[in-house]
């Protein structure tokens, strides 16, 4: 039987290693698997490689990670947002390394990771600072610019409804990153608004199969929310 | 005298077609949906995985998991949809949102736009803004004509960082509307009250005048306030 | 106002011309624009290059295209299907031209071209015949085969749910290549099982977002179906 | 005596671990689902979009929209799901699909696999074979030993067009079961009533032969009648 469920997110983070690469699903609150980091905060692992759209923001989940030292490296699209004080300490004094990657080519390339593709081109920054160094190639008339697949050790994102096949269900705004995140990750750990039994989710309606999902916590929202306000 | 920013919002709101897919930068561009004539059907792209949004979220319906990229919580008109991420910007680099409307830096004579570092910015941060330079037909671009400091921001070739090359084809400013053709720019109206001289002064980039060159149509309501830099 | 809707088939097809190149959704028949087809059948243009996984079956739709001569090249993965009488037979004569694609390669192809990729590197096909001629590349120790994007001037597809703002359901095995159809089209056409007002297809469970579909025609089940038998 | 289809069905059935996501080919392939151990969980995978597939369609309850890669009529067991080709190809490209079982024309002694050119085929397709042989980690074949006309299916290297070099991890022969290992082919288990020798006679590879190879566990109701030769 799979049964890939977990009972706390201390258990789930439980075989991140020092030096892992790890992609934080989420955009903005939704999808965030908030729960999930400050359990890896709470864990103590150091010299990360974080994946995110964003660097935290305050010093809950990402921003606590960078406030707390414990990483070397972000992957992300927009680092410089508002929240993202720790992150942007640490960059100017030089203590944190950066990889600006346009949030549309980030998206495209988690999701080469979890399909198999070993590269691909796009026009996106091509002929920009962010293009230089990098291979291109004229399609069709067109400048590209060659792109390699992002993968990680880990993938944590956050869901609506999950069950214990790994099956998750997202809503609204939550999708963004995390069904292709939940692909790349080379163990997906995913905390859920509502575990439900299997057959909980219509077939229809199941955004990322439990193929990609290793573990699933039940885990009722936090009331702690980044970036934006509480729910009202 | 200049537009105010609703001004500005305005005059593109008057430009976008009905049944076409838009995604609104940050800062004026995000004025643009207040001004649609409510004859027009026109769906609204968020990169985050939405189509269809509707206006900003009234306070005390605010749905948590419902934001646009901005992170502000909103709202979905009927007809709208979710998706996530890859399909997103499939929709924006595989040339489907057919107009974006976008803040600048700079602009330049051949459509260069620079929109994604500031000057003296420390933290580097590009978001989707290359990708919806690269990959939208119709990229706007909405800004004050001059600098705080009165500079041109239309110049002969960008100074700062490109966000995409050749990528602009209208801009809308306080003062003007120019459309950037392959013979260069063109002066298409200017903001009432405003001279075609005092635009040519305010240009760095050459600027030919349309024939038809004329006032912009604003209704008084909306000219007031003049704009403030970015 | 936006209204995609159209009331028949003949309409939908009318603008297709001469050499036109049309990919048809559909893998067996859930998800087949078999009435759009027999529309074009009627129509009679000629020269056309279609994509399909298969190469029709029998004389209805795909395969009556076919047999009416009007095909100059299938695109396909799977044109040995048994039911692919009238393609076997022209193929065998020389009278049809052939570019073969693994079936992942074909849905990637078509992917990229809706999304603006301009190619990217797959395993499948390194090493062997179908990947005779074509670029190849050893990425991280691995060897790919460069593919490029696939597109057309017409995409045809068959969904459950259709809306005149284009947004479209589809149910149970129906999405196979017809949401990346749509968004690589041209001109994208979809008959629909139901045609319901806006608002009716919940945001979660649109498919393919109208921004993909140029039209839309309500098309119940035809009695004639492909390949496999009528339902029970 | 050599297996049935049935009998090499079960004995694929019987290696696939508990958890595992399996995409089955067509012919002997198919056979595997009906001999899993109900103590197993195993989610089978069909190309066309679809996790979680149950068994053929009774008679009578057939959905004209669910239908599996050999387009038979197909159910969903609690807990599938739906997606569309470039997802399901993801599973399988991505590795995510953890074993596939399917049928071959030639297997060579270093895992290349020749399943989708039969000799003198006129008109060529490949499905999804190349795809499934080069994304899944776990390439199981399943065959008859030898041709139609007595000659071996597993050879020094592949005459026929390859699907996929350096694939096979393990074969089932109505003969016998043979890894595929970086040091070359290994005889693990015979068919009962086979004997090792017979096996060596009809494999042109060469072969080890395992220190433990011993007869398979065949339940006696499925190994009565012979393999027809593909």
């Amino acid at each position: 039987m799979i049964d890939k469920t977990l009972r706390t997110c201390d258990e789930a983070v439980e075989k991140v290693f020092d030096g892992a690469s790890i992609m934080f699903g989420g955009f903005g609150d939704p999808g965030l698997p908030g729960q999930l980091i400050e359990a890896l905060r709470r864990k103590g692992v150091r010299n990360l490689s974080v994946i995110h759209n964003g660097a935290g923001a305050g010093d809950w989940a990402l921003g606590g990670l960078i406030k707390d030292g414990r990483v070397r490296k972000v992957t992300a699209s927009f680092p410089n947002n508002p929240g993202a004080i720790y992150f942007q300490e640490l960059y100017l004094k030089g203590q944190i390394e950066l990889e600006l990657v346009p949030q549309g080519t980030l998206a495209e390339r988690i999701r080469a990771a979890g399909s198999g593709i070993g590269g691909f081109f796009t026009p996106t920054s091509a002929g920009t600072d962010l293009g230089k160094g990098k291979e291109t190639r004229v399609i069709d008339g067109r400048e590209y610019v060659f792109e390699k697949p992002l993968h990680a050790d880990f993938a944590m994102i956050r869901a609506h409804k999950g069950d214990r096949l790994g099956n998750l269900q997202f809503r609204k705004a939550m999708r963004n990153f995390n069904i292709a995140m939940a692909m790349a990750g080379g163990v997906t750990l995913a905390e859920v608004d509502e575990l439900v039994p299997v057959g909980g989710i219509d077939p229809e309606d199941v955004h990322a199969p439990g193929i990609f999902v290793d573990k699933v916590v039940h885990c009722p929202r936090h009331p702690k929310l980044v970036e934006i306000g509480p729910p009202k | 005298m200049k537009l105010t920013r609703d001004g500005v919002a305005y005059r593109v709101a008057c430009d976008l077609p009905d049944g076409s897919y838009v995604n609104l930068g940050i800062g004026i561009p995000t004025l643009v949906s207040s001004y649609l004539s409510p004859e027009k059907e026109i769906m609204f792209h968020s990169e985050n995985g939405i189509l269809g949004m509707g206006p900003i979220a009234a306070p005390g319906t605010e749905d948590v998991d419902l934001i646009n990229a901005g992170k502000q919580y909103v709202t979905m008109l009927p007809g709208g949809s979710f998706f996530d991420h890859p399909m997103s910007f499939a929709m924006v680099r595989g040339g489907h949102i057919t107009h974006t409307v976008l803040g600048a830096l700079e602009v330049a004579a051949n459509g260069d736009l620079a929109n994604w570092r500031t000057p003296g910015e420390k933290v580097p941060g590009v978001g989707g803004a290359m990708d919806l330079a690269f990959g939208i037909k119709n990229v706007w671009v909405t800004t004050t004509h001059v600098t705080n400091k009165g500079k041109p921001k239309i110049l002969k070739a960008c100074t700062l960082p490109l966000t995409a090359p050749h990528c602009v084809k209208r801009i809308y400013t306080d003062m003007a509307l120019i459309d950037v053709t392959p013979e260069g720019l063109l002066l298409r109206e200017v903001a009432p009250g405003i001279e075609v001289a005092d635009v040519l002064a305010n240009t760095d980039a050459p600027l030919k005048v349309a024939k038809d060159c004329q006032a912009m149509a604003i209704p008084e309501n909306i000219r007031g306030v003049a704009l403030a830099a970015a």
